[in-house]
C-alpha cells in the first residue's frame, strides 16, 4: 500500500518537475542534488594492475582527457578516493590487496572492473594464479569487455557510471549499497591457502548464474 | 558617488551597521563584521581558484580540464564540495582520536587567522597592529603544529614520513621566508602591514616608483620570497610532504571527506595569506600600479594583485616537476638562505645612500654577483645541453 | 646560468596555454561523446557472425563447424550444432541444406579479441567488430552475448571494414561461380565429352 | 584580575598540568605548547605584543616544533614507567626554580609597586636594541652564526666520511 501510494507520489512529483522546467523554473530535491554531486566528482585511486591500466592512463592524458568529468584528481590514497578501476589481471597474490584497497574507500566507492581480466580472468583464466572476476570478492558496479577496451571505451563505462549514480533513489529498496545499514561496507580480505586464496569467493556478492543441466 | 565612496564602501557600510546596533554589543558586531567577509571570501575564492587552477594545468598540458559539470566546469568545485560533505569519514582505529580531529581544524583557523592582518583595501585590515608581521609568521609557525597533529595522530607510517617531511621543509624555508621580508621592514621601518603599503605610495608620473619590487633588493627579494612560500605553502615543485609516488598522501593520508577538504582548504587558505603578505610587502599592497589607475576602488586592486601570484603559483605547478628531498634542503640552506642574507646586506646600502641610478647599480652589484657565484657553484660545472635519444626518435 | 632551463620551461608552458585557444596543434583533445576519433579500419574489438538477406535468424552463413570454437585461445566461443538442416538462405552454399548453431554464445568477458576465430572460419561468417562502447553492469546477462546479439548483416561488414569486405565479397563470389560453374559445366558437358571433364573435376578437387 | 587574564591563566596552567602528566610524550608536547600558547596570550593581554608574538613564534615554531621532532626520531611512544626518585628530583628542581622565580619577582619590578603598565612600542624595542643593548645583541648574532657555521660543517664532515 505505502510502496503503491510512494510509486503515484514520485510519478506526480516528476510530472510537476517536468512542468515546472518548461516554464523555467528549476527544482532540486535533495536527492538530486546528492547524486549530481556524487556522478560529477568521481575521484579514482592511482591503482593500475597491468596492461589495461596503460590504457587507464592514455585516458587521463591530452588526447582523451578523462578531466572534462573532473576526474582527473587520482588521488593515491584510498581515504580520498571515490572509485576504484581495477584495471587488469588481479592475480591471487593481489587479489586481498586489491580488497583491502576497497575496503579503506569510505563510502560511497564504486569499481570498475576493465578488461576480460578484471572481469572473468580472460585468457589467464585457466591459469593456477590468477583470480577469475574482481567480482567474487568486492561488488563491480560497472564491467568493460575488451582486452584491452580502448581509451574511449573506460569513459564511456565512466558515463555509464554516472548514469548509474544518477538514477539511484535515497530511499526505498532500490537505494544504493552503502544507504543500507545492513550491508556491509567492508568485505573479508581472502587469505592464502593450501590450494587457493581462503574462501574462494565471497558469497555475499559473487551471485553466479545457476547452470541447470538437462 | 564619488570613487572615492567606492574605494571606502565596504568600511562605510561596517560603521554604519556598528553605529545601528546597541552600545553594548558595538565591539563584537565590529569584530564580526570584520572578520565575517574574510570568512566568506576566501573559501570562496578557494572553490573559484581550484577550478581555475585545474583548467589552466589542463590548457597547459594541451587538454580542456574540466568542462561538463555547469557551464565551462564552473560548477566543479560545488560538486567536489557535495561529494566530500557526504562522504564518509573514517577515523582508523589506532589513531589518536582528538589529535587526529583537532588537526585539520587547527589547520584552517591559523590559516585564517594569517589573514587578520593583510590588508585587503584602503583602511581594511582586521587587526591594524605594530608588529603584524610577527604575528602572521607566528601563525604560520602554528601551522606546522598542526601538519605535525596530522601526521602522527592518523598513527601511519606514510603520514608520520609525510609530517617530517612538511616540518623539516616549513622549518627550512621559513628562515629564507622571514629574511627577505626583514629587508622590507628594514627600509620602511615597521613590522605593521598598513605602515609599510603607506611607504610604498606614490607615483613618479605614472609608475609606482616606490614599491619594492622595483629595487634591486626587493626584486631579488621578491623572488626569493616567493620561492620560499612556495615551499612553506608546500605546492609543486615543493610538494613532497604529499609526494604520490613515496607516501601517498603524506600527511593527510588518513583523512576522508570532509576532513580532507580542510586540508584542501587549509593549504589555499595558506597559499593566498602568503601572496597577499607577498602583495603587501613587495607589490605595494592594495595600490594601483599606474597612478591614472587610481579611480578603480584598492580591494580591487589587492585581488587582482592576489590572482596574478595565484597565477603565478599555478604555471609553476604546471611547469616543474617534483624536487628531491636532498635537493630541497640543499636548495634552502645553500642558494636561499645566502641569497636573502646579501639581499639584507643591499637593502642596508639602499638605506644609507643617496638616491639615483649610482644607488641602483651599487645595491644591484652584490645580489647578481653571488647569484653568478652560487649558480656557478651549484651547477658545479655541469652542463645542460639539449638531450639525445637513440631509439625515441 | 642557474635558472635558465627553469624559464625555458614556463615558456614552453605559457605557449600551450595560450597556444590552446587558437591551434588545434597545442589543443589534442577529442571530446569523446561528441567527436570521435576515426578509427582505423583494422581495428576490432569483438567477433559478430555475418549474415546475408533480412532475417538474421535464417541468413546467418554459420554451419556450425565449431572450427573457431576449438581454436578460440581463451576458449569462448561456446556452440551446439543443429540437428537438422536449414535450407541456404544466405546463398553461399549453392543451394543445399545446412547445419546451422542452434546456439552460439560468445562470452567477451573472456574474448582477448586475438581474431584467430576470423582467421580460422572457412566460410566467412564470423568477423570482427569494431563498436567499443559496452560497458554495462551487468555482469552475466550483458557480456554472455547470443546468437541474436552477434548476428550483424553484411552490409555493416561492408561499412566498417570496407577493404577486408571486398575480398571476403570477392572470395565468396568466387567460390559461388565456381560452384555454380560446375555443375553447369556438367551438365552442358555430360552429353559430348564425360571423361575430360570429369578428370578436370578430379583435378579441380 | 581580569576575565581575559583568568581565561588565560587556567588555559596556562591546564597546559603545564597536562603536560606534566599526560602519559603519551606527543601529548604532552602539544600540552607544552597550549601552556606556550597560554603564556603568549597573558603577554598580550599585558600589552606586549611584541613579546606575546615572539613567544609564539619561537617557542611554539621552534621549541616545541624541535621537541616534536626529536620525539618523532627517536620513537619515544611508550610512556615512561614512574619511578619514586624521577619524582623527587623532579619537585626539588622546580621548587628551586619557583622560588629563585619568586625572589626575583618580589625583589625585581613587584617592589616598586603597581607602576603605569608600559605599553612598548615595537619601535622603542628596536631603538633600544640598536643603542644601548648593541653590544650583547651583536655577541647573540656573532653566537648564533657560529652555531649555524658549526652545524654546516657537522654536515659537511659527514658527508666527506661518507663517500
Amino acid at each position: 500500500m505505502r510502496a503503491g501510494l510512494g510509486g503515484v507520489m514520485d510519478e506526480e512529483l516528476k510530472n510537476l518537475k517536468a512542468e515546472l522546467s518548461k516554464h523555467g523554473v528549476f527544482t532540486t530535491t535533495f536527492e538530486e542534488l546528492y547524486n549530481w554531486g556524487r556522478k560529477n566528482s568521481v575521484w579514482p585511486l592511482t591503482f593500475g594492475l597491468a596492461c589495461c591500466a596503460i590504457e587507464m592512463i592514455a585516458t587521463t592524458m591530452a588526447r582523451y582527457d578523462l578531466a572534462r568529468f573532473g576526474a582527473e584528481v587520482f588521488r593515491a590514497s584510498p581515504r580520498q578516493a571515490d572509485l576504484i578501476i581495477v584495471s587488469g589481471t588481479v592475480t591471487k597474490k593481489m587479489a586481498p590487496q586489491v580488497v583491502r584497497l576497497y575496503n579503506q574507500m569510505p563510502e560511497p566507492k564504486y569499481v570498475i572492473a576493465m578488461g576480460a581480466c578484471a572481469i572473468s580472468g580472460g585468457p589467464f583464466r585457466d591459469g593456477y594464479n590468477v583470480l577469475k572476476g574482481i567480482d567474487r570478492y568486492i561488488p563491480v558496479d560497472v564491467h568493460i569487455p575488451g582486452c584491452p577496451p580502448r581509451p574511449e571505451a573506460l569513459i564511456d563505462a565512466f558515463m555509464t557510471l554516472q548514469k548509474k549514480i544518477d538514477a539511484q533513489q535515497l530511499t526505498g529498496e532500490d537505494r544504493p549499497r552503502h544507504l543500507k545499514e545492513d550491508l556491509p561496507s567492508e568485505f573479508p580480505v581472502p587469505e592464502y591457502g593450501e590450494h587457493d586464496l581462503e574462501p574462494p569467493n565471497n558469497a555475499e556478492v559473487w551471485n553466479p548464474l545457476k547452470v541447470i543441466q538437462k | 558617488m564619488t570613487t572615492q565612496a567606492v574605494d571606502q564602501i565596504f568600511v562605510t557600510i561596517k560603521h554604519w551597521l556598528v553605529l545601528q546596533s546597541p552600545a553594548v554589543i558595538q565591539p563584537a558586531v565590529s569584530v564580526l563584521l570584520s572578520v565575517l567577509p574574510l570568512l566568506i571570501i576566501f573559501p570562496s575564492l578557494f572553490a573559484v581558484t581550484t577550478v581555475l587552477e585545474r583548467k589552466g594545468l589542463g590548457r597547459m598540458q594541451n587538454r580542456y580540464g574540466p568542462n561538463r559539470v555547469g557551464p565551462y566546469g564552473f560548477l566543479q568545485p560545488l560538486a567536489d564540495g557535495i561529494k566530500a560533505l557526504i562522504k564518509e569519514d573514517i577515523v582508523p582505529v589506532g589513531a589518536d582520536k582528538l589529535v587526529h580531529f583537532l588537526a585539520p581544524l587547527l589547520l584552517v583557523m591559523t590559516a585564517f587567522l594569517e589573514y587578520a592582518v593583510i590588508p585587503v583595501g584602503r583602511n581594511m585590515v582586521v587587526a591594524d597592529m605594530d608588529s603584524a608581521l610577527v604575528f602572521f609568521f607566528a601563525a604560520g609557525a602554528a601551522m606546522e603544529v598542526s601538519i605535525f597533529m596530522a601526521g602522527w595522530g592518523s598513527r601511519n607510517k606514510y603520514s608520520m614520513l609525510g609530517a617530517m617531511r612538511a616540518v623539516a621543509q616549513m622549518i627550512s624555508y621559513e628562515a629564507p621566508l622571514i629574511l627577505s621580508s626583514i629587508a622590507v621592514v628594514m627600509i620602511a621601518g615597521s613590522l605593521s602591514t598598513t605602515t609599510i603599503v603607506e611607504r610604498q605610495a606614490g607615483y613618479w608620473g605614472v609608475w609606482p616608483y616606490h614599491w619594492y619590487v622595483f629595487t634591486p633588493w626587493g626584486m631579488a627579494g621578491f623572488v626569493l620570497f616567493m620561492i620560499a612560500a612556495t615551499a612553506e605553502s608546500n605546492r609543486s615543485p615543493f610538494d613532497l610532504p604529499e609526494g604520490e609516488s613515496e607516501i601517498i598522501a603524506g600527511y593527510f593520508t588518513e583523512y576522508s571527506g570532509f576532513k580532507f577538504a580542510l586540508f584542501f582548504l587549509g593549504e589555499y587558505l595558506g597559499m593566498f595569506a602568503i601572496s597577499g603578505l607577498a602583495v603587501t610587502l613587495f607589490l605595494g599592497g592594495w595600490a594601483a600600479p599606474l597612478s591614472f589607475l587610481t579611480f578603480i576602488p584598492s580591494w580591487i586592486w589587492f585581488f587582482a594583485k592576489l590572482m596574478t601570484l595565484i597565477a603565478g603559483f599555478i604555471w609553476i605547478r604546471g611547469t616543474l616537476p617534483r624536487l628531491r628531498m636532498d635537493q630541497l634542503m640543499n636548495f634552502a640552506w645553500k642558494f636561499m638562505l645566502p641569497m636573502t642574507l646579501v639581499v639584507i646586506f643591499s637593502a642596508g646600502i639602499w638605506r644609507f645612500m643617496p638616491s639615483g641610478i649610482v644607488r641602483w647599480v651599487v645595491c644591484a652589484i652584490p645580489i647578481v654577483l653571488l647569484y653568478w657565484l652560487l649558480g656557478r657553484a651549484l651547477m658545479g660545472g655541469r652542463k645542460l645541453e639539449k638531450r639525445t635519444y637513440r631509439f625515441a626518435e | 646560468m642557474l635558472g635558465i632551463g627553469i624559464i625555458q620551461g614556463l615558456v614552453e608552458t605559457a605557449r600551450n596555454f595560450f597556444g590552446s585557444y587558437t591551434s588545434k596543434q597545442r589543443l589534442t583533445t577529442v571530446q569523446f561523446p561528441d567527436e570521435r576519433l576515426i578509427q582505423p579500419e583494422a581495428a576490432r574489438v569483438f567477433p559478430f557472425l555475418v549474415y546475408d538477406t533480412d532475417d538474421w535468424e535464417k541468413g546467418l552463413r554459420c554451419v556450425a563447424c565449431k572450427i573457431c570454437e576449438v581454436e578460440c585461445p581463451p576458449q569462448c566461443i561456446s556452440i551446439t550444432k543443429s540437428a537438422d538442416k536449414k535450407p541456404d538462405y544466405s546463398g553461399i552454399y549453392s543451394g543445399k541444406p545446412q547445419f546451422y548453431p542452434e546456439k552460439f554464445d560468445i562470452d567477451v568477458s573472456v574474448c582477448m579479441s586475438c581474431q584467430i576465430c576470423v582467421e580460422v572460419c572457412p566460410f566467412e561468417a564470423i568477423k570482427m567488430d569494431n563498436a567499443f562502447e559496452l560497458s554495462t553492469d551487468d555482469r552475466f546477462g550483458g557480456l554472455m552475448w547470443d546468437k541474436q546479439r552477434l548476428a550483424m548483416p553484411n552490409s555493416h561488414y561492408q561499412a566498417i571494414h570496407p577493404t577486408d569486405a571486398a575480398e571476403s565479397d570477392a572470395a565468396l563470389a568466387e567460390k559461388k561461380a565456381k560452384a555454380e560453374a560446375k555443375p553447369a559445366a556438367a551438365a552442358a558437358a555430360a552429353p559430348a565429352k564425360p571423361a575430360p571433364e570429369k578428370a578436370g573435376a578430379a583435378t579441380e578437387r | 584580575m581580569t576575565v581575559p587574564f583568568l581565561i588565560l591563566a587556567a588555559i596556562t596552567i591546564a597546559g603545564a598540568v597536562a603536560a606534566m602528566t599526560l602519559r603519551k610524550l606527543v601529548h604532552c608536547a602539544l600540552a607544552l605548547a597550549v601552556s606556550l600558547v597560554g603564556l603568549a596570550g597573558l603577554y598580550l593581554d599585558l600589552g606586549a605584543q611584541f613579546v606575546g608574538l615572539a613567544q609564539v613564534l619561537v617557542y611554539v615554531g621552534a621549541v616545541v616544533i624541535l621537541i616534536v621532532f626529536a620525539i618523532l626520531l627517536t620513537r619515544g611512544d611508550e610512556p615512561a614507567s614512574p619511578r619514586v626518585g624521577r619524582a623527587v628530583s623532579g619537585v626539588m628542581i622546580s621548587a628551586c626554580v619557583f622560588g629563585v622565580l619568586v625572589w626575583a619577582v618580589v625583589s625585581g619590578g613587584a617592589a616598586q609597586g603597581t607602576a603605569a603598565p608600559s605599553l612598548a612600542p615595537i619601535s622603542d624595542i628596536g631603538h633600544a636594541m640598536m643603542s644601548r643593548y648593541i653590544l650583547p645583541l651583536e655577541v647573540v648574532g656573532l653566537l648564533l652564526t657560529a652555531a649555524l657555521i658549526g652545524a654546516v660543517v657537522i654536515a659537511m664532515e659527514e658527508k666527506r666520511r661518507t663517500k
